[in-house]
């Protein structure tokens, strides 16, 4: 490669160059910043001034470019050169725009563009461009665990847009939950009847399809490897066990119905109650024909008691609805108006639920004699004869009863996503520290894994709420603590069929995504398309196993040294691992200790009686940052003391850049990242809650060095918090003023 | 319970929704009400109804035949339509108000003084004589439907609107003997003479 | 212009020296001066009224309004079927658009109209006389004969029910219709927008049975036009004009208030501002005297 | 002219809301290439003038940063703003279709500086606040806009304020010469994320949205409660600017009803049991919120929320559709109905009310080609040719994690439709 050759391009335009002396920013880049080369520009952003870096960059060998003009966010698509390095100086959101207006201001107005500039190229300095990862896996085929309607609608999809799949399924048979049922809810108008499920037709075109291989009566006996080189070991009933190689995993594993004998009030495992699984299968035996009970006698009178242990407060039965159980006992109960209208169908709810078009499948059952009553079943007997449902009606406003030949009970979707990790992690801490229990029960817990992934970290995906292997998140309910491995269907969230082959249709693309990125080395959501992986200098490492345990993607195994394994196929690059380590052995080529800490150190530090404090802001870059900028671009005012560096995560925050600035005589650290706890916001999951964390460690090294407590803070921000932050800033600098300036200055 | 109480429920073993669905007039809707309670909030004079016209429905499914022909409820309808163009479900509340109103009359279930039903009995014979309403006769009439000491009582109580409207001409008081009547009105009561017929039949009451 | 013909069915209220009398004399100005020739349906009966239902029960009712439909085919072919009375509109346009959907009842409704020698195959277009106005006739065209502009009266335009609901005018609202606030304007009265009870009910088909509940419908209404500072209420229907004007009285009697309010029809103010005499305008038949009108009429 | 940057290899998606975003962006990450088209002047669509999401209580902008760094870093979509499709023709694998580019009188110069905003003195109906607050003329649509470009409106085009804007830029980024144009592009398939609208409230006529000034549509409330609001996040009635402390929520505004959306909207009951929320986080126990319903539609793990709520004290549960509103002396809406549990009337004023409004097609008022398949309400389901699909609240009523649900399935439908198209061609 090339020697590196370093430019920086001074903008002056949008008032950087009648509020800021351009001059001193060109001569600060140039001897402080070791530039070689400097040049200013009117309206850099525009075509000439475009053009004037990329020629630099073609024609003079240009490598590494420093920007400074507006915030990184600002004019993308202008300053976009892939095969440099680049910095940004903020100088237009990040100085011009936040410090108060008037000559009285422009002295720290000026120290503030001048160290950005500093900082810019220091960073700039330390940076490398990064080259994607070498070794990364190229396989493009997708595995499909579980063939219900989710599993062969994910490798229908996947195979129809030409990719090959394979499935594992641990029945004998296709077609999962969906071929134990008579007919499914209407997917399309008119909403108006029950529908052949359609699994028969699915079934044959998966077992047909030249791009799909059919594993059944198997299960995965290990997965190992990353996007793009998973290796997994499927085996079979007969006991063979074959190998294959696969770049992404979709696990579509289903549910079972909640176990009606938890419901004995309601009349569970009593004669003639059954649960919605059980009446699809006498509709089944009776294929057509009037359905008949159990014992064979004919059925004059149903009810249908919704929500039975389900949104449940007592904490003895589930307490999520699981939001397609009312339109499925609409359609049960059209099994029997539709064969005879005389027969009485009484569903009785306490919300019906039935969003979207579901309100005409309502429609329809009640032109077809079904009655819905809004009661509360209190209890079921059931004399083996007949049923009696006693209720409180909450229109008539009085307990009642009626009777029925059968009662069907509308019991719970409970997902099958294999081992808990939370429950899995103390129990392998045991085990490993010896004690022969744990090492029982963790191979009776390894019995229940679906994936049985040799991670670090576990055994399956981890799962969110309620066993659901579900996304946190509201705008990417793929996003996935598993890179390349996604749930579909109930196994992720509770919900109906046309869901969830809708659900599947999407994961499939998600895996198609991850082996694309992962054969070209690139990162997932939500650094797309990074090309930047961790390093670590082994040589350095402890074995302190930080990294392993806290990355928040399971990312990182351990060697048979027990040295961490860095899988950058499974990395998001958020570098939490980096914050993380004690030794700082961890680093991106453009992401590292040493980009942020020069720009740290390089800020130039006024004199205690300057009364001038200088006060590091460590800003998290999906939100905090972009609240900054739009303080800027409201015009909110706030103080010129301040230095923002931007950061990928809290997560990756390492404590040295907090004492390095401490001891380079900074007078206090903030730091911004996004909410945590239950409704965290952090896109990285735990970098957030680490951060405070490790934050709250810190108080040691405040003390050896004698200084206040108050030096670091941590602020959760909001990317609304616009006003908000400069609020924050404005109080801390008042509340430093107060403390008084740090007493390390001029030490360093 | 009368006899033909006795055949309907007979013939619905209970199931006082069919009944209602094959006897009263647009009864077929009420299985479509969700008991959003629009047409409770709707209804001019609210507070007077013991059971609002969704509650109503929900009692008939739920097969409480006595209670909702018995009720003075329905009798409650000014027909001003508020229910009608208000329901989400687009059921005709007012038409089956009056249909149940009908019915219980029918069925001789609904209050025995029920003055709006007596008045609708007087109005309606009032008007079948001679095909069209003679108001002094429907209005004295009115006033003794409750005997006749209560009836000068009512009399007297409106006499100034009385005198008031024949001064303005808008109650003739010579009308008592004879007034206004349809050219052939033999041929109008004939005619509704075998509409209730056909009806009857129809619904299984047994004729008046 | 030639005159618009129509088939006329005046109903029991409009008869001479019936409450609404006085609405079947003022339309006479009205419609003369609009070019309308009114041709009143012959032998024409009952509608069967908002109570009929009681006793009358459903097929009687519709074979009632058949029995007027089939006469309007009969005697004046062509010509839209037009009431005065919203009673008598709702009962007929409800009769004829179902008898149209269902063809059982279509047929056993003739079974019975034969007793009565006549024979009903629907296509009779059932209107009301504002419809007319609206539709056929336009504001601009109600303004055109206006010689006595109603200037400075401040008028409550009170819709009531049935006129309104279920099928009311065309492109209107049933919570607040504007039309009939439009007209008291085309007569260059002021409308009191603001009149919250235009829709309320009246409880006129209650007037006899539930004297009460409907009288205090009746204060609502009169007390709230005169709140909004109104000096007159005018309606379109007869049931309300009729109910609304006697009972303040009564009520006055019962409760000690000074109610005084009087009620007229949009056709006597047209009659009125069109230059017809306080006789045409049938305005010699109020029990609450509506003076301003009256002086206006009698200039 | 004709764009010769899309192919039959290219996906054209209609719509850059939230669904549309994700749309293009899951497609490109997958190496497609994608045009994404937005009739406005910013990409973000509703997700972005709304507050907070449920159940997290976090900030839909907060998403939008992660999309618009994703589309900024991602070189296979091409985005165009103010744009709309005039006609589609052709079939699956090969459509021609007509764009028209309105006018935005600022070209790609532009620094976002807002200069030309302070030459300008005219003042608009602000559009990406319900017309609750006015903005200038020349005017940046909000904070998160993308292109981070201004907007000069056309009524002040040909006036002295267009030439105070095109004097005040420095960077000649004011064009008041700009014209409508059309462009034609072919494209394999069409993913159309045209998203909803709220139905007019004034058409539920009983609520008198259109006469009672403190009567407000659930989408007004969320910008009363956004700090960067028109009133700076405070809950203040239109009547009189006074804190509204006493807030009705009416569930079913327009949804469920056949004089109106024959549909379930989904997303109202969730809405509204997050707006309770914005009146405890402005008065906390002072505030009062009272929810009227027909039923609670919390579905799933949602009903968590629900729960949450319900033991919130300062909020009130009527199982009732409120009859009709009116309004008392000191303009204060009445509700007025019954609660059906139990058979209770009530007459009760509020100091606001807030109509949860339902979810309409935004495609009703968008000329869609005849061969789309559209359901009862006018929701997509797909194109008889199976070359064109639906993607997010276009298709059906649904939250936005549901939606971005169906964009992302979108995308694998749109992309197979190009691989097809593509290995028939060889």
């Amino acid at each position: 490669m090339a020697d590196n050759k370093f430019a920086a391009y001074i903008c002056s335009g949008c008032g950087i160059g009648d509020k800021l002396d351009v001059g001193t920013l060109e001569k600060i880049a140039k001897k402080e910043g070791k530039i070689q080369d400097v040049k200013t520009h009117p309206f850099l952003c525009s075509a000439e001034g475009v053009q004037l870096i990329n020629d630099d960059i073609e024609k003079e060998g240009v490598t590494h470019v420093c920007i400074a003009a507006c915030s990184r966010r600002a004019k993308t698509e202008a300053f976009h050169f892939p095969t440099a390095v680049m910095s940004r100086a903020n100088l237009r959101e990040g100085v011009l725009w936040v410090i108060a207006e008037g000559e009285a201001h422009d002295e720290v107005r000026q120290e503030m563009a001048d160290d950005y500039v500093r900082m810019a190229c220091a960073e700039l300095k330390k940076m490398k461009l990064p080259d994607g990862n070498p070794n990364h896996g190229g396989n493009k085929r997708i595995l499909v665990v579980g063939g219900g309607m989710s599993g062969m609608t994910s490798a229908l999809e996947a195979a129809e847009a030409g990719y090959e799949v394979v499935i594992v399924e641990k029945q004998a048979q296709l077609g999962g939950w969906g071929a134990k049922l008579w007919k499914r809810v209407p997917f399309k108008a008119p909403y108006a009847d029950p529908q052949n499920t359609g699994v028969a037709e699915l079934v044959s075109l998966v077992s047909s399809h030249p791009r799909i291989t059919v594993y059944l009566g198997s299960h995965l006996a290990e997965t190992a490897g990353a996007p793009g080189r998973f290796n997994i070991k499927i085996a079979q009933e007969s006991g063979a066990v074959s190998e294959e190689a696969v770049g992404a995993i979709v696990q579509a594993t289903g549910f079972t119905s909640y176990d009606i004998a938890k419901l004995p009030e309601l009349g569970g495992g009593k004669a003639n109650v059954t649960d919605q699984a059980g009446l699809e299968a006498l509709a089944q035996s009776a294929n057509g024909a009037a359905i008949k009970r159990a014992d064979g006698k004919e059925i004059k009178s149903v009810v249908f008691l919704q929500c039975a242990g389900q949104r449940d407060e007592t904490g003895a039965h589930l307490p999520y609805c699981s939001g397609h159980c009312c339109a499925t006992s609409i359609k049960q109960a059209m099994y029997f108006k539709d064969n005879n209208p005389d027969i009485n169908t009484v569903v009785m709810y306490q919300d019906l639920r039935v969003p979207g078009m579901g309100e005409d499948f309502y429609r329809s059952a009640q032109n077809k004699g079904v009655t819905f009553t809004k009661g509360r079943a209190t209890g079921v007997e059931s004399t083996g004869a007949t049923c009696t449902v006693n209720f409180r009606d909450l229109i008539l406003d009085e307990d009642t009863s009626v009777s029925a030949d059968l009662v069907v009970l509308a019991t719970g979707q409970v997902p099958s996503a294999g081992v808990d990790l939370e429950a899995w992690n103390p129990v392998v801490m045991a085990a490993d520290n010896g004690s022969e229990d744990a090492k029982q029960k963790k191979a009776e817990m390894q019995k229940i894994s679906i994936l049985n992934l040799n991670y670090r970290q576990g055994p399956d995906m981890p799962q969110f709420k309620y066993g659901f292997a579900d996304s946190h998140f509201i705008c990417f309910p793929y996003e996935t603590r598993r890179t390349g491995i996604y749930a579909a269907g109930p196994v992720r969230r509770p919900m109906d069929m046309l869901q969830a082959t809708e659900d599947a249709t999407g994961a499939a693309l998600k895996a198609i995504q991850a082996v694309e990125n992962a054969s070209l080395g690139r990162a997932a959501h939500p650094r797309s398309g990074d090309l930047s992986f961790p390093t670590a200098r082994l040589e350095g490492c402890t074995q302190c196993k930080r990294c392993t345990v806290e990355c928040p993607f399971g990312a990182i195994d351990e060697d048979e040294r027990r040295f961490p394994k860095f899988n950058e196929e499974r990395c998001r690059r958020c570098g939490t691992c980096m914050g993380a380590c004690p030794v700082r052995v961890i680093s991106f080529e453009n992401y590292s200790v040493d980009t942020v800490g020069a720009q740290i150190k390089s800020v130039d530090m006024p004199d205690e009686f300057s009364e001038k404090p200088r006060i590091l802001i460590l800003a998290c870059e999906n939100d905090a940052y972009p609240a900054l900028d739009m303080a800027g671009l409201s015009r909110t005012v706030y103080s010129a003391f301040v230095r923002i560096i931007p950061v990928r995560c809290l997560g990756s925050v390492n404590t040295i850049w907090i004492t390095d600035a401490l001891n380079a005589g900074y007078d206090g650290v903030m730091m911004m990242g996004c909410k945590k706890g239950d409704d965290y916001q952090c896109h990285f999951v735990k970098g957030s809650e680490l951060a405070h964390y490790r934050m709250s460690k810190i108080g040691d090294t405040l003390s050896q060095l004698g200084l206040e407590p108050e030096r670091v803070v941590t602020h959760e921000v909001a990317i609304t918090d616009n006003a908000r932050v400069a609020q924050y800033i404005n109080d801390y600098v008042a509340q430093i003023n107060e403390i008084g300036m740090s007493p390390m200055k001029g030490f360093v | 319970m009368s006899n033909q109480n006795q055949q309907a429920v007979a013939r619905y073993q209970n199931n006082f929704l069919k009944e209602v669905e094959d006897r009263v007039e647009d009864g077929d809707w009420v299985k479509m009400c969700m008991q959003c309670g629009v047409c409770a909030g709707s209804c001019p004079l609210g507070d007077a109804w013991e059971h609002t016209p969704q509650k109503i429905f929900m009692m008939i499914r739920a097969g409480k035949r006595e209670e909702v022909l018995k009720s003075d409820a329905m009798w409650m309808c000014t027909s001003c339509y508020n229910c009608i163009v208000r329901c989400p479900r687009k059921l005709p509340i007012t038409h089956i108000m009056h249909g149940l109103a009908n019915y219980a009359h029918r069925m001789n279930l609904a209050p025995q003084r029920q003055p709006t039903r007596v008045i609708a009995k007087i109005f309606w014979d009032n008007l079948v004589k001679t095909g069209r309403v003679n108001e002094l006769k429907f209005s004295l009439a009115m006033y003794f439907k409750d005997g006749f000491s209560q009836g000068i009582k009512n009399a007297m109580a409106m006499q100034s609107a009385g005198l008031g409207l024949m001064k303005a001409k808008r109650l003739n008081p010579f009308e008592i003997f004879g007034g206004h009547k349809c050219k052939d009105s033999s041929g109008i009561k004939k005619m509704i003479a075998k509409a209730r017929e056909i009806e009857d039949r129809k619904k299984g009451y047994t004729p008046l | 212009m030639a005159k618009k013909n129509y088939a006329f069915y005046p109903g029991c209220s409009s008869q001479k020296g019936a409450s609404g009398s006085n609405f079947a004399t003022s339309i006479g100005v009205m419609c003369d001066k609009l070019e309308i020739q009114l041709n009143e349906i012959p032998d024409w009966n009952c509608c069967g009224a908002s109570i009929g239902y009681g006793e009358g029960g459903e097929l009687p009712r519709l074979a009632l309004n058949a029995r007027n439909l089939a006469l309007s085919a009969q005697h004046l072919p062509g010509q839209d079927m037009v009431s005065g009375c919203p009673a008598c509109w709702l009962a007929t346009r409800e009769t004829a658009e179902r008898l149209n959907e269902h063809s059982d009842l279509m047929a056993e409704t003739n079974v019975a109209l034969k007793e009565a020698g006549l024979t009903f195959k629907g296509g009779v277009k059932a209107r009301h006389i504002v419809e007319v106005l609206i539709e056929d006739v336009g504001f601009a065209g109600m303004k055109a004969p206006v010689v006595k502009p109603l200037q400075g009266m401040k008028i409550a335009g009170y819709v009531g029910c049935q006129t309104n609901r279920p099928f009311g005018i065309a492109g209107e609202s049933f919570e607040n219709p504007l039309y009939l606030d439009k007209m008291i304007e085309t007569v260059g009265a002021e409308a009191v927008s603001s009149f919250d009870q235009k829709v309320t009910c009246c409880g006129g088909a209650l007037a006899f049975s539930e004297p009460e509940k409907s009288q205090k419908q009746i204060r609502d209404i009169v007390e709230s036009a005169y709140d909004h500072g109104a000096e007159m209420i005018v309606t379109p229907c007869q049931l309300c004009q009729a109910n609304v004007e006697i009972y303040q009285a009564e009520i006055n009697k019962k409760h000690g208030t000074k109610l005084a309010m009087p009620v007229v029809y949009y056709s006597q103010l047209m009659s009125v501002a069109y230059g017809g005499t306080l006789k045409q305008a049938g305005l010699d038949g109020h029990l609450i005297q509506p003076n301003r009108l009256q002086e206006i009429a009698g200039k | 002219m004709t764009d010769s940057i899309a192919t039959s290899q290219t996906i054209l998606v209609v719509g850059g809301g939230i669904s549309g975003m994700t749309a293009a962006l899951e497609a490109a990450e997958c190496g497609k290439q994608v045009m994404l088209i937005e009739r406005n002047a910013t990409l973000g669509g509703r997700t972005s003038l709304l507050y907070r999401y449920f159940p997290k209580m976090c900030h839909p902008t907060c998403g939008l940063e992660i999309n618009l760094r994703r589309l900024k870093g991602n070189r296979n979509v091409r985005v165009m703003t103010m744009t709309q499709v005039v006609s589609v023709i052709g079939s699956r694998g090969d459509y021609t279709v007509t764009l028209k580019v309105a006018p935005r009188y600022v070209n790609d110069h532009c620094t976002g500086c807002g200069d030309c905003a302070k030459a300008v003195e005219a003042e608009i109906d602000n559009p990406y606040e319900y017309g609750l607050a006015k903005t200038k003329a020349a005017y940046l649509p909000h904070a998160m806009a993308y292109p981070q470009r201004y907007v000069i409106d056309a009524s002040i085009i040909n006036t002295p304020d267009g030439e105070k804007a095109l004097a005040a830029c420095k960077v000649g980024a004011v064009d008041l010469a700009m014209q409508e144009e059309t462009i034609v592009v072919k494209v394999g398939t069409v993913v159309w994320a045209t998203g909803w609208k709220p139905y007019d409230a004034a058409k539920i006529q009983p609520y008198g949205y259109d006469r009672y000034a403190n009567v407000i549509t659930s989408l007004e409330f969320e910008r009363l409660a956004d700090p960067k609001g028109p009133t700076g996040g405070k809950l203040l009635r239109p009547s009189d600017g006074r804190e509204a402390k006493n807030i009705a929520f009416i569930q079913c505004a327009g949804s469920r009803d056949e004089n109106h959306l024959r549909h379930c909207s989904r997303i109202c009951c969730m809405a509204s049991l997050k707006q309770t929320q914005y009146v405890r986080e402005a008065y906390g126990d002072a505030g009062k919120s009272t929810v009227y319903y027909i039923d609670l539609r919390t579905i799933d793990r949602l009903e968590d929320f629900y729960v949450k709520v319900q033991k919130d004290t300062t909020v009130s549960f009527v199982k009732s559709k409120v009859a009709k509103i009116v309004e008392d002396k000191d303009a204060n809406p009445v509700l007025h109905g019954v609660d059906t549990e139990g058979y209770h009337r009530y007459a009760t004023a509020h100091d606001l009310v807030v109509l949860a409004v339902g979810m309409e097609p935004e495609a009703n008022g968008i000329k869609l080609p005849d061969d789309m398949l559209l359901d009862s309400s006018g929701f997509i389901e797909g194109s008889r040719d199976e070359g064109m699909f639906g993607a997010g609240a276009a298709t059906s009523p649904l939250d936005v994690n549901r939606s971005v649900q169906s964009a992302t399935a979108a995308a694998l439908r749109a992309i197979k439709v190009v691989y097809k198209t593509a290995t028939v061609e060889g």
